[in-house]
């Protein structure tokens, strides 16, 4: 989930999400930065509008129904 | 203490006789004890079970002797339990069976006094036809509101007479019965059954349906559940065990940040959704 | 009620449910049959429909899974 | 789901639920028996703690709700 | 459920679903098959829509009991 | 999501999940292997407790900001 | 909302969610750091347990659509 919480800072940014700029901000965190992943994320995120998948608020979950037996 | 009666009335004779052969063609007897039954609901019953249950009313008295006679096992601890006006019934179908079948066969009755009612009594609106006269006291007390019209009392809006549950007077009761209003739900119960060498009490002719029906529906749902986590697929679970895979590929994708076709957005959400719990705790911190 | 599943067994089958019948598998589960437990059983189904019984489990939305860590 | 009744009928009665077990059940309620059923039934339970599993949600299907945009 | 698993990606491939398929994607986890089960988990999808069936809301039965853990 | 199942395929069978096996599991579905998904998806899983994750909420494929097409 | 994306970030990498560590991942993402939110930010969480509440997220599940069938 690392590479999706770089991805969001980026986008909070408003800087661009490129895999030089991810690989960045994993860097920074310490970590050694998995190049497969950050491929894979850039790809993936390339058709996304990140602002309409945030707003698209979360459904709380109901909770089940009393068994009516 | 009896006088010898010289001639066996006609009638008793007959039913003597019934109770001689009956026993014979079916498996099973059983009785209802009629204190708590009226005569009007056995004709219903008459129809309904018309072939599959012979019902025979019958004196206590003239049964145990008829009965007695017989040689049939057990028939003497039936016999036992005849008091009164009863009613016998002669069947080949399980006596649990008949005791469910006349559960179901309940019909309204018009109350008596003391009865409980069965139902909320509702006195429908309407012109009653009946004469005005001290009738109007009762209607009053019974909380219905009339008016006169034309010669006879009307009831100008629908009222409860009685809540279920609650016991009707007397008066009440001969009120209803002229508006001919049903309050009490009769059913017959057997007191015992004869089958097979076997007496059964009430108790035991007493069976828990909805029980059954709740125990269906948990085995039928034991064996889905088993047979989803299991991975067992049949004819009735397969979309649901499609529905289970494939919800957990997408449960993991989404858990490690593995971007897909079908997750993408929710994995966004998913992240978004963390940062906005975390900071939902912070006290002293709101993001900007 | 573990002849509930006899008698489920039996419906599946399109096989009559009678007190035999229900015996009969009982039986070769290699349990003693209780025959009381039969009969009543067999009796209960003049008011129940086993196809009704067994769609009418409530459905609800499931609650998330409880965190077990 | 036949199968699946004559197991957990089994499982009720405290027997073993092995392949000869199953088909003797199935076998006992008037239908024939379908080894190949039988065996990956029972090569489905290994392993599995009947009394959790049933105990679990099963998940139903409801239609896809409908997309909101 | 490994069948189930196997099933779905060659679905999502686009490949056919059939014995040989499914038995080729097990054996290359390094499991062996049990060709009973792959036979029934055919024979089930056959009449299914298997595409409407995954993106179908999964929504869960609720429990007979309280799930323990 | 295919690499998805795979990886469930292999942990349903209790085998590694590592990059080889993945790609196995895909090939023998007759797919061309994107050795850059499986390094991110091995990667991914990594700090994953399996049997946690997908016990998780059932999420919706219904993703109303993103048009699939 | 980029401290939290980046307080979670050090968090799953196991790293320690300090001033300086937070000031870095942010910095790598090419804004400018906000001393005071920072401090605010690593002040807050010392109370928070950040396992629980990732878990307790609302998760994006559809809503319970009437049964087809």
């Amino acid at each position: 989930m690392e590479y999706v919480y770089a991805a969001l800072l980026l986008h909070k940014q408003k800087k661009e999400i490129n895999e030089a700029n991810i690989a960045n901000v994993v860097k920074a965190s310490g970590a050694e930065v998995n190049e497969a992943q950050v491929k894979a994320l850039v790809a993936a995120l390339a058709d996304v509008n990140i602002e309409e998948a945030i707003k698209a608020a979360p459904v709380a979950v109901a909770a089940p129904a009393a068994p009516s037996g | 203490m009896h006088q010898n009666r010289t001639k066996y009335p006609q009638k008793k004779a007959q039913m003597y006789q019934q109770l001689q052969e009956l026993p014979s063609k079916y498996k099973v007897i059983a009785l209802v004890r009629m204190e708590k039954v009226r005569s009007s609901q056995l004709l219903p019953l008459r129809k309904k079970f018309k072939g599959e249950v012979e019902i025979v009313s019958i004196k206590d008295k003239v049964a145990q002797k008829s009965l007695s006679t017989l040689k049939i096992p057990g028939i003497e601890k039936l016999a036992a339990n005849l008091v009164g006006q009863c009613v016998l019934m002669f069947t080949n179908m399980s006596p649990i069976k008949l005791n469910i079948l006349l559960g179901k066969n309940k019909i309204m009755m018009a109350a008596r006094g003391g009865d409980k009612a069965s139902i909320d009594v509702v006195i429908k609106a309407g012109n009653t036809g009946i004469t005005p006269g001290p009738i109007l006291t009762d209607f009053k007390e019974a909380g219905v509101s009339t008016k006169i019209d034309q010669g006879t009392v009307w009831i100008t809006k629908d009222s409860i007479a009685a809540k279920k549950g609650d016991t009707i007077s007397g008066k009440l009761a001969t009120l209803l019965s002229k508006l001919d209003v049903k309050a009490v739900e009769a059913g017959i119960v057997l007191n015992s059954a004869l089958e097979d060498k076997v007496i059964y009490n009430q108790e035991e002719l007493t069976v828990d349906v909805e029980q059954y029906r709740a125990a269906f529906a948990k085995a039928h749902q034991e064996a889905l559940s088993l047979s989803i986590a299991i991975g067992y697929v049949t004819k009735e679970n397969v979309n649901m065990i499609l529905a289970k895979a494939a919800q957990q590929a997408r449960s993991l994708a989404i858990e490690a940040g593995f971007l897909t076709d079908d997750t993408k957005d929710a994995t966004i959400q998913r992240a978004h959704g963390q940062a906005k719990s975390l900071s939902g705790k912070l006290k002293g911190y709101s993001p900007q």
